[in-house]
């Protein structure tokens, strides 16, 4: 099928380690389609970060297949196929915020006058306007973690993978942009892989609740989400929300179960 | 010509070996090796290299020259060791932190002297100490005093400024918790602020244990007693004894290495819970 | 700015100069810093005795870590100023230097000692700090010692030597009983410093019969096969002497040239006028000619030195009188 | 800054200058006998610091008075530290004049048993404080001695040429060998060669060590190991060995001034280049870029601050290293063989003037990397 953009088979991956051998990821099989927004949930050390640093081609496997776009991760990478953006905003302190957005550009030789277009587009979409020329630190964590959003948009990859972009933010900071996140999402129709560990956040956000479990780094469920696609933040208070996140936290209970 | 194309050949495989060794599985070995692989190679070129071009060798020995200077002239080596290293090094290494230690623990005490003395200090410290030596020499004398007192002088600073940083790296909330112990002066300088210290302190001691040796050096080739490295090496140069000066100067940089060696080790024993030391 | 121009300036003179006459290039690597001591040269470069003989001579300054032995020996200069038993001692190490003149007739050298240390007599030695120079002028002392029977190794029965700066410090503060001096420099320091001569008593090498021959010009022995190279030292001792000499005969103005050149600028007029009127005493004796007699002392000094005597066997052709003779009669 | 403060400023500078007169003449008094230098050196220290504690604490203790007795508004920090300061130069300054009585008073005592006389205390002092070849000139005596070898020199000089071109006499005064200036300019010119000679090897070798893991094994330990072989013993060899293939003048001195100032460059570059985070490297990765385009546009920049760190360190090592250097060339002039000079001639005028002339240039080297790293950080948007 051509919408699949994602897609995992038995895929392994064990690091060594003085104390032996370290499953992170065991036998995980995984599809996504385009224009999904699928959330990878689970207790640290469940490989859920790590299947994200697969596909971006930060990690190999050690065995099964993934196919990104239709083609090996480092191909995808080589195609520079998705943006991904990190847990900490991680914006070069020398540069203002235009030029870190420009930064992916410049590396990937895009001409001088597209890049400045780019970056006005993104800056707009992110609601950064008028900050072109701040630097980093003139920002609060929000608007920095915005920005590197729009970093890892500004070059028009397909696919979005955000490993906890939000993780080190407030609440009130994250609803703002969990909110922002999906307008984004519907306004570009991206394919978005998130990686979270909490459960209101990934039940809002996702079309697909991906349940991981650790030792061995497994998928125990996989959720579809029946929300509509128009999500308004107190739809968190329906019953329809509310018995989503039942389901995850049950998936949640269960894969620390046959851990113990 | 052939025994300088024979040390491009061995440059190469040295080099070549060193790559190789690069690309194993890394261990604490490995940087070891090559290290040692790399000094060896040097030298080899070196001894091919003076051969091949008959380079005089009252201009530059060859290393093998140097191996049998070092060899026949251990006692000579030794005289000199013991005079410049045992007692002006090591005295002046002593009195020069324990100088610079205790003044620091008393600028500590008071912000006053804190904010005169740390500005001067930074000063002083980027000075060119070392043209202190004639002078020095003149004031304690030609044996081993006025090399110990050049030691002091050089390492005070370095010494002081770090510690004075050091005290001063506790973090807040650390000093908070002491107070609401209501931990005295003393006991929140043993127990708090002291381990905080360790790591700025030992940086100091690292910088001056490297000063300490070349400015006893120094010192001694502005006057000295007969013996002494530095007096080796400034007459041996004078006497076309080159093989012996490069004796000497291997002492000179293994004696170096060794006592920042046992100091950085030192350190390593006493800060191990600093992240600089962690893997 | 200035220096820049004057740089270029030189350099396009010098430039010129290779060009207009084809010059010969020499180069004097003297064996202590720019004073009275090599006013002859300075006087030959000055009053152009070196241009008249068609040779283009670059004086390098020497000072307490350049040893002139190992500066002809890479090669940075043709002839060297340098003592006579630094100059055998590098030959028996391989550095076959040869002597080629002999501008100083007299050793300079002495041992000065406070009267009140209890000093009169060599005897009076033994168990005293005596203050020498090394690099290579420690040879002449070490002889002597050997000559006295005294150890050199400190104890009682011997003296302890103190490797002396480059100043009299050690005898004005009392850290030595006496210090190495030249009777045209140190002594005068000593003077200055405020001890009167009657203060003072002086051993002189000359005197005690150990003297050593001190500036003489040494070149590489290898050049002297090359007829060129000989010609063209013997235009250059030449010079150098017709220097010497006109230098002894207007000390004043030998020492005011001496100060030109001089790039520290730490010397004074007065110390080098003095420094003139002493050295013009040495050289009197000398047309540029070596001594064998005085060679013959030199080297039997220097076999005595009784363990480690400085040289252990007569040197062999360490000097030639081809070039004085060829430049001189 | 109102007058109070003002006041109080005064106050206490007088304070402190009464006492640290005290402290002098306390240890001129105890100290004039006799006995070995060294220990009376180290007692006079102590002496010093004990006293300079005491009236430091009664200074604290009435500072906590001002301060909580709330008449008068508390000083401003910066008037504070102005005043420590200026307590500190002054105790200095007055420790100095005490231990050239110290130091000077033996030979003050030779020439009066040598010429039979009796010295009272002030004609000691005076005496003391100004001997032609003082063990430890005074600091006005330095001060004296700095202005006859730059003004008095450049004046004399400026009379000596009378009559040249303007702009002739200008460069007379410059070049003249007696002046100071003009050593400074030397052993600056050396230093700065050399300065550029070590940072530009530093950086190189940085590169290569972060780069390749070979050279990083291999190299890094001997480059330690560089710095403990003491330079001025191979100063004398390195000039030998350059003039051999006919380099001489300022390259040698910079060559040994790049020997010394390469070493922290290499150290703070290796660090810099390498304190992008593994998050920060992952993120090139995600872009595929290059190795050199990670160098650029990452390790680069991010290392600009450990440079900077380092750079000063490495300026003040490259004076040093063309002193050290000057003390061998000695011929060729510089601060370093104005120091060697003044030794020879127990002229200990002319060493303190030059190392109180390179102590300013190293404060001028020093503050100028520092006013460089202040904008170049604040243009990068390091300052906050």
């Amino acid at each position: 099928m051509d919408d699949i953009v994602i897609k995992a088979e038995n895929l392994c991956l064990t690091f060594e380690t003085n104390d032996g051998p370290v499953h992170a990821l065991k036998d995980v099989d995984l599809t996504i389609d385009k224009g999904e927004f699928v959330s990878f949930i689970g207790p640290s050390g469940c490989g859920k970060t790590t299947f994200l640093r697969v596909l971006a081609d930060l990690e190999t496997p050690t065995g099964g297949t993934v196919c990104v776009n239709g083609m090996t991760p480092r191909e995808a990478r080589r195609k520079r196929a998705y943006g991904f953006v990190f847990q900490a905003a991680g914006l070069y302190p020398w540069r203002t915020i235009s030029g870190n957005i420009k930064l992916p550009l410049e590396i990937m030789g895009i001409p001088r006058a597209e890049q400045k277009q780019l970056v006005e587009e993104v800056l707009d979409l992110v609601h950064l306007s008028g900050f072109e020329n701040k630097f980093p630190w003139q920002l609060s964590g929000g608007m920095q973690q915005r920005a590197s959003i729009a970093r890892a948009l500004a070059f028009h990859a397909d696919i979005l993978l955000m490993d906890e972009p939000f993780g080190a933010l407030d609440e009130i900071v994250r609803d703002h942009l969990n909110e922002q996140l999906l307008e984004l999402w519907a306004k570009t129709n991206k394919t978005i892989g998130f990686v979270t560990h909490s459960i209101p956040e990934a039940v809002y956000l996702s079309t697909k609740i991906v349940v991981m479990s650790p030792r061995p780094g497994r998928v125990t469920e996989v959720i579809e989400s029946t929300l509509p696609k128009e999500r308004p933040l107190d739809i968190r208070e329906s019953p329809e929300f509310l018995d989503l996140a039942h389901r995850v936290r049950e998936g949640l209970r269960a894969g620390h179960e046959d851990d113990a | 010509m052939t025994l300088i194309l024979a040390a491009l050949v061995v440059w190469a495989i040295g080099w070549g070996l060193n790559i190789w060794i690069s690309h194993q599985k890394p261990g604490r070995w490995q940087s070891i090796v090559s290290a040692i692989i790399f000094g060896i190679t040097l030298v080899i070129m070196w001894e091919l290299i003076v051969r091949g071009s008959g380079i005089s060798p009252v201009i530059l020995p060859p290393p093998s020259m140097i191996i049998n200077a070092f060899a026949t002239s251990t006692d000579i080596l030794a005289a000199d060791f013991i005079q410049t290293f045992m007692k002006g090094v090591l005295t002046g290494y002593a009195m020069g932190c324990a100088a610079a230690f205790l003044t620091a623990l008393a600028i500590d005490r008071s912000d006053f002297l804190k904010r005169g003395l740390l500005p001067i200090g930074n000063f002083v410290a980027a000075l060119p100490i070392i043209g202190m030596a004639p002078i020095l020499v003149m004031w304690f004398g030609f044996d081993w005093h006025s090399k110990a007192a050049v030691v002091v002088i050089m390492i005070f600073f370095p010494i002081l400024i770090n510690t004075v940083q050091g005290l001063d790296a506790a973090d807040k909330m650390q000093k908070d918790l002491m107070r609401t112990y209501a931990a005295s002066y003393w006991q929140s300088l043993f127990k708090l602020r002291l381990p905080a210290a360790a790591p700025f302190i030992f940086n100091g001691l690292k910088i001056a244990s490297t000063l300490a040796l070349i400015g006893a050096i120094v010192a001694e080739f502005f006057g000295s007693p007969i013996v002494g490295m530095g007096f080796r090496i400034s007459t041996g140069a004078g006497r076309l004894e080159l093989d012996l000066v490069w004796a000497e100067i291997v002492v000179a940089a293994v004696a170096g290495s060794a006592f920042y060696g046992i100091v950085a080790l030192i350190e390593r024993k006493a800060t191990f819970w600093h992240p600089s030391q962690r893997k | 700015m200035n220096i820049v121009k004057t740089g270029l300036l030189s350099g396009a003179l010098a430039l010129g100069g290779f060009a207009a006459h084809a010059a010969d290039d020499v180069t004097l690597q003297l064996k202590w810093v720019t004073q009275a001591q090599f006013a002859g040269y300075y006087v030959a470069l000055e009053n152009g005795y070196y241009d008249d003989e068609g040779l283009n001579v670059e004086i390098k300054a020497g000072g307490p870590d350049v040893a002139p032995s190992q500066v002809i020996a890479g090669g940075g200069a043709d002839v060297v100023v340098d003592w006579m038993p630094s100059a055998l001692s590098a030959r028996e190490k391989g550095l076959a230097l040869v002597n080629i003149a002999q501008p100083f007739k007299s050793s300079g050298m002495m041992l000065t000692c406070r009267r009140d240390a209890g000093i009169e007599t060599t005897a009076d030695f033994a168990g005293e700090t005596l203050g020498v120079w090394f690099y290579g002028n420690e040879f002449p002392f070490l002889s002597w010692m050997a000559h006295l029977g005294l150890s050199t190794d400190g104890g009682d029965d011997g003296v302890t030597v103190l490797k002396q700066g480059f100043n009299v410090d050690p005898i004005l503060q009392g850290q030595a009983a006496c210090v190495s001096t030249m009777t045209y420099n140190e002594y005068w320091q000593i003077i200055d410093a405020g001890l009167t001569p009657e203060e003072l008593i002086v051993f002189k090498y000359q005197d005690q019969g150990v003297a050593t021959l001190e500036d003489g010009l040494y070149v590489l022995e290898e050049n002297l096969s090359d007829p060129e190279f000989v010609d063209r030292m013997t235009r250059f001792v030449r010079a150098s002497m017709a220097g010497w000499k006109w230098a002894e005969e207007n000390p004043d103005a030998a020492a005011a040239i001496v100060i030109e050149y001089d790039e520290t600028g730490a010397q004074t007029i007065e110390h080098q006028t003095r420094m003139m009127g002493e050295i013009a005493k040495l050289t009197a004796g000398s047309n540029g000619t070596l001594d064998e007699a005085d060679y013959q002392r030199t080297v039997d000094s220097l076999l005595a030195g009784g363990d480690d005597p400085v040289i252990t066997a007569a040197p062999e052709g360490a000097f030639t009188h081809i070039i004085t003779d060829a430049a001189l009669n | 800054m109102d007058v109070s403060q003002l006041l109080f400023g005064v106050i206490v500078s007088t304070v402190l200058l009464i006492s640290s007169l005290i402290i002098a003449a306390f240890a001129v008094l105890w100290l004039s006998g006799t006995g070995y230098l060294g220990v009376k050196v180290l007692a006079a220290a102590v002496l010093g610091v004990l006293i300079f504690s005491g009236v430091n604490a009664f200074l604290v203790k009435s500072w906590t008075w001002w301060k909580e007795s709330k008449i008068r508004p508390l000083p401003d920090k910066k008037l504070f530290s102005f005043v420590a300061i200026l307590y500190v130069v002054t105790v200095i300054f007055a420790l100095w004049y005490a231990f050239a009585i110290v130091l000077n008073k033996n030979w003050a005592y030779d020439k009066a048993t040598r010429g039979g006389y009796e010295l009272s205390f002030s004609e000691l002092v005076a005496d003391t404080w100004s001997q032609k070849k003082p063990r430890l000139p005074t600091p006005d005596q330095v001060a004296g001695e700095i202005w006859k070898s730059t003004g008095t020199a450049a004046a004399k000089k400026w009379e000596r040429t009378e009559g040249d071109p303007f702009l002739e006499r200008i460069s007379e005064v410059l070049g003249d060998k007696r002046n100071l200036i003009r050593h400074a300019w030397l052993t600056l010119s050396a230093t700065m060669l050399g300065f550029v000679f070590g940072t530009g090897l530093g950086i190189l070798l940085a590169v290569g060590i972060v780069h390749n893991r070979a050279m990083d094994n291999s190299v890094m330990p001997w480059v330690i190991t560089s710095q403990t072989i003491p330079i001025l013993a191979l100063a004398p060899m390195i000039i030998v060995v350059l003039n051999a293939v006919g380099l001489s003048g300022l390259i040698p001195k910079a060559v040994i001034s790049a020997y010394l100032s390469f070493f922290p460059v290499v150290v703070g570059m290796v660090k810099g280049l390498r304190s992008p985070d593994s998050m920060q490297l992952d993120q090139m990765r995600t872009w595929f870029a290059s190795k050199a385009q990670i160098f650029w546009k990452l390790r680069l920049p991010a290392s600009v601050p450990y440079l900077f760190t380092s750079l000063k360190i490495g300026v003040a090592a490259s004076l040093v290293g063309a002193i050290v250097g000057e003390l061998t060339i000695s011929q060729d002039g510089g601060l370093g063989a104005r120091m060697l000079q003044g030794n020879y001639y127990g002229a200990t005028l002319i060493i303190w003037a030059a190392l109180i002339v390179a102590a300013a240039l190293a404060a001028v080297l020093v503050s100028s990397v520092g006013l460089a790293e202040r904008v170049t950080k604040k243009r990068m948007g390091f300052v906050q």
